[in-house]
């Protein structure tokens, strides 16, 4: 068994990159499930949570030092993304957690799904499936689980908007849905 | 007075009760039927004063027939509408010709033998009378009824039992 | 080697002293008796409900002093719009999860009894049937002017228009206040006080900072005059 | 038959049909009050006397449950059998007010008005009983079936399974009592018990009477055995179509049948109208009657208070592997130990007058009691008046408190036989127990520091 | 340790004889799935064959929701998820937060949120086997003794934080307000009170045949399957795995009170010893409870944080062993008053991963014991 920290996983697995800032293992997207399938044998047991985070395109300013010495802010242009987080933890060494993030772009976003792996992943995929719109390649059985099936779209994205309120009812104040129209009040 | 009213009225719901439990199309319908005309019978040995016979009519026939009844029916996938059960009118002869000859051949001579001109004596056949007599020179026809009916059971249950092991096996292999 | 059936029997032993305990011991009864009133006829809207202050404590089994229903609108007393301690800053209204406050702020200001002008709600509903009870909005409320009250008996027959509490309805002396939640009442009275205090306290030392400076920028003008004059 | 017949038969009935009905609302009240107060809660308090503010401890709750029945919409579902769902409740209803008029119970008034005191002395009475209670079963399974719905359908299945199943347990311990007496009627099977010789005083009466009062309790699904309307799996079971009126006759049913099986129990072993001061007042065998139905029925509702409910296949097994072998096994015991201690009787019966015939027995030392034996020998012999076994133990228990040797030696083996049969009913009951869940046990659990 | 599918239950199926399934839909409205939790069934007679559940009928979008408020304002919606232990919502919620900021929590708020945490344990495991015994088809009895327990619990939390279910209590660095004058006295007179209260409790359930016959050998989940599907709390303490994140987080200052934790040894795994464990946990509460009354210092209420919470942008995940298994909530932050994530980690939904297996060839009245042993609440299932 070896030493239970990404450390490790990164040694065994260079093409896996360590985000400083997140604390986490972004994993490549081709062999997921074969690094997930050596950190469940390596001891990590216990996958903990499972979620999307949806990051939309976005500009970015940076400082960065050009050729001349000279630190100059250049805009560039994020591309939006979806990470799907996993938590692991080790029940047997009782250590964790072991971040790892498959990182997937917006538009027809899939992943590998690690549920053959960890049997906890299998409903926590679903909703971020549900939520998220992400498409768990290998997941025994891949619904919609929160939202009922004829649903459309992702509501945990976030760009995305209501179709119409569905639950509206009349409020003894018209004006307070005016108000939440134009933006005022968050909801 | 109040005897002929109660058989005629008995004696109807029976005949009724029959009727309705060939002709139904819906299975249940035609096993309430039948127990209907069960009852009805049942009412019918009360009034001959045959208490016991009437109690073990209900207790064997609504009781336990009509239950299994029922069990068998539930275990058949089409019970109600219109295609629960085709009543076909071929054969019908020999359903006429074979209830014909009943009439004729038993109950015409009992009827005929019977003296008509009395009503039934209220015999009062106890029922310690009746198990003595049951134990005492029937009792050879008793206890073989008594191994017929436990054989059957035996073997229901081997029967049964057999299917199983032959489940265990297809597991096995 | 248990008895048979031994588990049963002392379940029931135990169901059996229940069966009699609860005839001689008050605490081991789950209900109490609510104070049911068949003659009260359901009010149509939340204002009709009594507005004595007795009578809002009147089942004391349910509400005990830490309790917490919905909001309220405090004053200091005497006429509740010349003492309200609310300036309309909709703070509340911004932080308030489900969204159940509404507030118009007045278009002038008014003199208050402690002779400054301020704002004050023109309108302040609160939808208690959307209002979740969180105290939210007594925690922003950076004017100690919205607190929790404990009234429960609210039910009306109207599902929109009844459960909309107006500012009128909503105003309680600081008084009540104190008579429904004695220490919190207290605390945050003293703590009024003190940041009063610190307030002026700070008031103090900014003007008094200011004078020194002015002071010092005086004597440094006078300085600079006299070295001026000097030369 | 004759107008004077008609008469008699509904003077006898009409009583039981207006007595158990207000009987039920009462014990609707009593059973919410009693399972209110095991659970601590007050139970209904607030509805008494209509119009006033008197609470009565809530006793018009029944009244008012009533008129809410009543006025309540009947509701059929869409799919629904309507005939047999109509029928299905009132079938509940007439069976169990039928066994009713089986039952020993004495009015005065029909004893004043014309000698009758049963609507009908039939010879074969438990016979009958068990018959007709057979037809709730076909009750329940129409209202399961008619309903069109899957929840009825697997709560009537349920019952007929289970009220089939625990008919055989309930038939063979009352044959108990059936071979003490000799006779299938219950006024024979009432009489035989006066005087405190009821049955429930022996070995395997006392294990039939629980043999018989557990499958009473599951022929007339109540808990433990209330799997037909189990609600927390199949919501109300063959009734959870039912509403209004046709619920109201169910309940009224169910709670009719309780008091019908309650009062055969109270008939074949807890000596029916017999009790302390049976003869001070011509009702008091009534009152006696419904009184130990009353008994019954309170720990029926403290069974329902306190335990869950069995499985499906538990309540089978139950049935078959444990209730029937050990009632076939009481059975048995009951017949073998029964002629060990007549056959004994008879001995001493024999002694005490081959004594008394050998010699004066006033002439030698004169044993004490044995007035009281010769009393025993004769009433066992029948040289006075009516021969009859059950008197006649009774004078031998009296001779030998007086000292009489051979009624000593008789109680020793009575004595003796009673606790052999207490110990081998005990050991076969549990041994049929540690046969059928023998791995279930309490367990020792580990702590991790 | 591939444990993907699930045993197929093969329909008994005999030469000539064909029986057809029943599928009914238990619930949303049903008595015993707790709220509106949906398990299509199909029945073979009685047997289950097959079961899935259905959720999603209390969506809120608790998560959506929260991504669009304050900090601080989703604090009372998340006693809304488990609506009976707002208490430790409320603690998992402000420690994930706070690892956010890295704020000091003074010494009496951690003594009082080990206090009311401890208290919510036993409201919610009192509550749970009063439930599960009333799924086994007793009449309420039980949970009627539990309520009674519980409702003086509720009447502390109600004079501590000024509502009985929906605290809202716990605060970023602290508590909301201190305890009112009394409280701590109350509190260790109920605390002195409740294990001759769980004796009773024991003497009536623990030993009841009917209840052993019910629950032993029903729902078995193994060690390996517990472990790999992710179940925590007292559900993976009952199939034999000694993980109690009290012990291994020690979060809060748990690591100062001496307590035990109970587990099996992991041969059954069943119904019985999910209901036992609970039993047993609620034991070791009292321990910790009396510990924590009697060294509870005086002091601050609440550590020194801005009143405007915007921590720095950064990412965090917070658990704890809540009563029902592992509550987390992993918070991403932008710099923003508002979390750009928001995610909680739902014990009860994750414990329902392993439903279908353990009820599958039992019969329908187990499957109903078995969610009942699952114990789980829908306003978190489905957030």
């Amino acid at each position: 068994m070896s030493e239970l920290s990404h450390e490790s996983l990164l040694k065994e697995f260079p093409e896996a990159q360590w985000d400083e800032a997140a604390g986490a293992v972004i994993l490549p997207a081709t062999n997921a499930r074969t690094i997930a399938e050596w950190l469940l044998a390596s001891g990590w047991d216990y996958c903990s949570n499972v979620t999307g985070v949806d990051y939309l395109e976005r500009e970015v300013k940076e400082k960065i030092t050009n050729d001349a010495g000279e630190t100059e802010t250049v805009t560039r242009t994020e591309p939006g993304r979806i990470d799907v987080v996993y938590h692991l933890y080790s029940i047997a060494n009782k250590t964790g957690p072991l971040v790892i993030k498959q990182r997937t772009g917006r538009e027809g976003a899939t992943a590998e799904s690690l549920t053959p792996v960890w049997r906890s992943c299998d409903l926590q995929e679903r909703e971020v499936y549900d939520l998220f719109g992400v498409n768990f390649k290998g997941h025994p059985d891949q619904r919609r689980i929160l939202m009922w099936d004829e649903f459309e779209g992702h509501p945990m994205r976030r760009d995305y908007t209501e179709p119409f309120d569905y639950e509206w009812e009349p409020t003894p104040h018209a004006e307070i849905l005016e108000k939440h129209q134009r933006g005022k009040v968050i909801i | 007075m109040t005897q002929e009213i109660t058989f005629w009225v008995l004696a109807v719901i029976a005949v009724l009760g029959a009727l309705v439990a060939v002709r139904r199309r819906n299975l249940i319908h035609g096993v309430f039927a039948l127990m209907i005309f069960f009852a009805a019978l049942a009412g019918l040995f009360l009034l001959l004063m045959a208490e016991f016979i009437a109690a073990v009519q209900i207790l064997v026939y609504i009781g336990a027939v009509g239950i299994l009844l029922l069990f068998a029916i539930m275990l058949t996938e089409r019970v109600t509408g219109d295609d629960a059960r085709d009543i076909t009118s071929r054969g019908s002869f020999w359903g006429w010709a074979a209830a014909l000859a009943v009439l004729v051949f038993l109950l015409l001579p009992a009827i005929q033998g019977a003296d008509l001109s009395q009503t039934a004596q209220p015999i009062n056949p106890s029922v310690k009378a009746l198990g003595h007599q049951m134990m005492d020179p029937y009792v050879v026809t008793l206890e073989v009824l008594a191994l017929l009916l436990t054989a059957a059971l035996i073997g229901a249950v081997a029967a049964s039992q057999g299917g199983e092991k032959k489940k265990e096996d297809t597991d096995d292999a | 080697m248990s008895i048979l059936g031994g588990g049963i029997f002392k379940g029931m032993a135990v169901t059996l002293r229940n069966f009699v305990g609860s005839y001689f011991y008050k605490e081991r009864l789950i209900t109490n008796d609510y104070d049911w009133r068949p003659e009260d006829k359901l009010p149509q809207s939340i204002g009709e409900y009594p507005k004595e202050e007795g009578e809002q404590l009147r089942d004391t089994t349910t509400v005990n002093h830490y309790s917490r229903n919905f909001p309220m609108l405090l004053h200091d007393g005497g006429e509740p719009m010349d003492t309200v301690r609310c300036v309309a800053c909709q703070i509340c209204e911004r932080e308030c999860p489900p969204q159940c406050i509404y507030i118009e702020k007045s278009e002038d200001k008014t003199e208050r009894s402690d002779n400054k002008a301020q704002f004050y709600p023109a309108k302040f509903d609160i939808d208690v049937s959307v209002c979740m009870s969180c105290q939210i909005c007594v925690e922003v409320c950076p004017f100690d002017a919205i607190v929790m009250n404990s009234q429960f008996e609210l039910s009306t027959p109207d599902r929109f228009g009844g459960l909309l509490v107006r500012r009128d309805d909503l105003l309680k002396s600081n008084d009540y206040y104190h008579k429904i939640h004695p220490q919190e009442a207290a605390t945050r009275d003293q703590k009024m006080v003190a940041d009063k205090a610190a307030k002026e306290a700070k008031k103090k030392a900014a003007a008094e900072k200011a004078k020194a400076a002015a002071e010092v920028k005086a004597k440094a003008a006078a300085e600079a005059k006299a070295k001026e004059e000097g030369e | 038959m004759s107008f004077q017949l008609i008469i008699d038969i509904l003077i006898a009935t009409v009583p039981l049909l207006v007595i158990f009905p207000s009987l039920f609302a009462f014990t609707t009240w009593m059973e919410r009050k009693a399972l209110a107060r095991i659970q601590n809660r007050i139970g209904p308090n607030k509805i008494g006397v209509p119009c006033t503010r008197v609470s009565l401890f809530g006793l018009g709750q029944p009244a008012a449950d009533g008129i809410k029945m009543i006025f309540k919409e009947d509701i059929v579902p869409r799919g629904a059998d309507k005939l047999f769902h109509l029928l299905a409740p009132i079938l509940a209803l007439i069976p169990a007010m039928l066994i009713l008029c089986f039952l020993p119970l004495e009015f005065p008034w029909g004893k004043f008005m014309s000698g009758k005191v049963q609507a009908f002395m039939l010879d074969s009475a438990v016979i009958f009983f068990f018959a007709i209670t057979g037809l709730n079963t076909l009750a329940i399974f129409m209202a399961g079936w008619a309903s069109r719905n899957k929840y009825s359908l697997l709560g009537g299945m349920r019952a007929v399974a289970q009220m089939v199943s625990y008919e055989i347990p309930l038939v063979l311990s009352a044959v108990i009592v059936v071979m003490m007496v000799g006779s299938l009627n219950a006024k024979e099977i009432a009489d035989a018990q006066s005087g405190f010789n009821w049955f429930v005083f022996s070995p395997w009466g006392l294990a039939a009477f629980i043999v018989f009062f557990i499958a009473a309790l599951a022929e007339t699904n109540r808990s433990p055995f209330d799997l037909p309307e189990a609600e927390s799996e199949i919501i109300a079971g063959y009734f959870t179509e039912y509403s209004g009126f046709k619920f109201a006759l169910f309940f009224l049913g169910e709670y009719i049948a309780m008091f019908a099986i309650s009062g055969l129990a109270v008939t074949l072993f807890l000596g029916a109208g017999d009790g302390p001061f049976v003869d001070a007042a011509p009702w008091m065998p009534a009152m006696w009657f419904i009184a130990k139905i009353f008994g019954l029925i309170a720990v029926m509702i403290w069974l329902r208070g306190t335990l869950p409910r069995l499985r499906v296949d538990q309540l089978m097994a139950f049935a078959w592997k444990f209730l029937l072998p050990l009632s076939i096994f009481n059975i048995l015991l009951a017949g073998l130990s029964y002629f060990a201690l007549d056959a004994r009787v008879a001995n001493t019966t024999d002694d005490v007058i081959h004594y008394v015939n050998s010699g004066n027995p006033f002439a030698g030392v004169p044993e004490l009691g044995t007035n009281e034996a010769l009393m025993g020998a004769m009433i066992y012999r029948g040289m006075a008046g009516e021969q009859n076994p059950m008197a006649a133990k009774k004078w031998f228990l009296k001779a030998a408190l007086k000292g009489h040797p051979a009624s000593r030696t008789l109680v020793a083996w009575w004595l003796g036989i009673w606790v052999l049969s207490l110990v081998a009913l005990y050991v076969m009951a549990k041994g049929l127990n540690n046969l059928s869940r023998s791995t279930t046990k309490p367990r020792e659990y580990l702590y991790a520091e | 340790m591939s444990t993907t599918a699930a045993p197929n239950y093969e329909l008994l199926q005999q030469e000539g004889l064909e029986t057809s399934l029943l599928e009914i839909s238990m619930g949303p409205h049903h008595p015993s799935t707790h709220g509106v939790f949906r398990m299509d069934v199909k029945l073979d007679g009685e047997t289950v064959v097959e079961l899935k559940p259905v959720f999603g009928y209390l969506h809120r979008n608790h998560e959506k929701l929260a991504e669009n408020m304050s900090y601080l304002s989703s604090m009372p919606f998340t006693d809304r998820l488990d609506y009976f232990n707002s208490m430790t919502n409320n603690w998992a919620y402000a420690l994930a937060a706070e690892q956010l900021v890295e704020v000091e929590v003074p010494e009496r708020a951690e003594y009082l949120r080990v206090i009311m945490a401890e208290l919510t344990r036993l409201v919610n495991h009192v509550t749970l086997v009063g439930f599960f015994v009333n799924d086994l088809g007793a009449l309420g009895t039980p949970l009627m003794y539990a309520f009674r327990e519980r409702e003086k619990i509720l009447d502390l939390f109600e004079q501590a934080s000024g509502a009985r279910m929906m605290c809202n209590y716990f605060r970023f660095g602290g508590l909301r307000n201190d305890v009112p004058e009394g409280w701590l006295d109350r509190t260790r007179e109920l605390v002195d009170r409740f294990p001759a209260f769980l004796d009773e409790y024991e003497q009536l359930l623990s030993e009841n045949e009917i209840i052993l016959s019910r629950t032993q050998g029903v729902g078995n989940l193994s060690r390996e399957l517990a472990i790999n599907a992710g179940i925590t709390g007292p559900m993976l303490r009952a199939s034999g795995v000694n993980y109690d994140l009290r012990k291994v987080d020690a979060y809060g200052i748990y690591d100062r009170f001496k307590f035990r934790v109970p587990y099996t040894d992991g041969d059954t795994g069943d119904c019985y010893d999910r209901f036992m464990i609970r039993m047993l946990e609620m034991r070791e509460s009292v321990a910790i409870l009396k510990q924590a009354l009697a060294d509870i210092p005086e002091g601050d209420i609440i550590g020194k944080v801005s009143k405007v919470f915007k921590p720095k942008p950064g990412e965090t995940y917070g658990r704890i062993e809540g009563p029902k298994g592992e509550l987390g909530f992993y918070l991403i932050a932008d710099g923003t008053p508002k979390p750009y994530r928001y995610r909680v980690r739902p014990p009860s939904l994750i414990n329902l991963t392993v439903l279908r297996e353990m009820c599958l060839g039992g019969k329908i009245a187990d499957a109903v014991v078995i969610l009942g042993s699952i114990d789980i609440v829908l306003g978190e299932v489905d957030r």
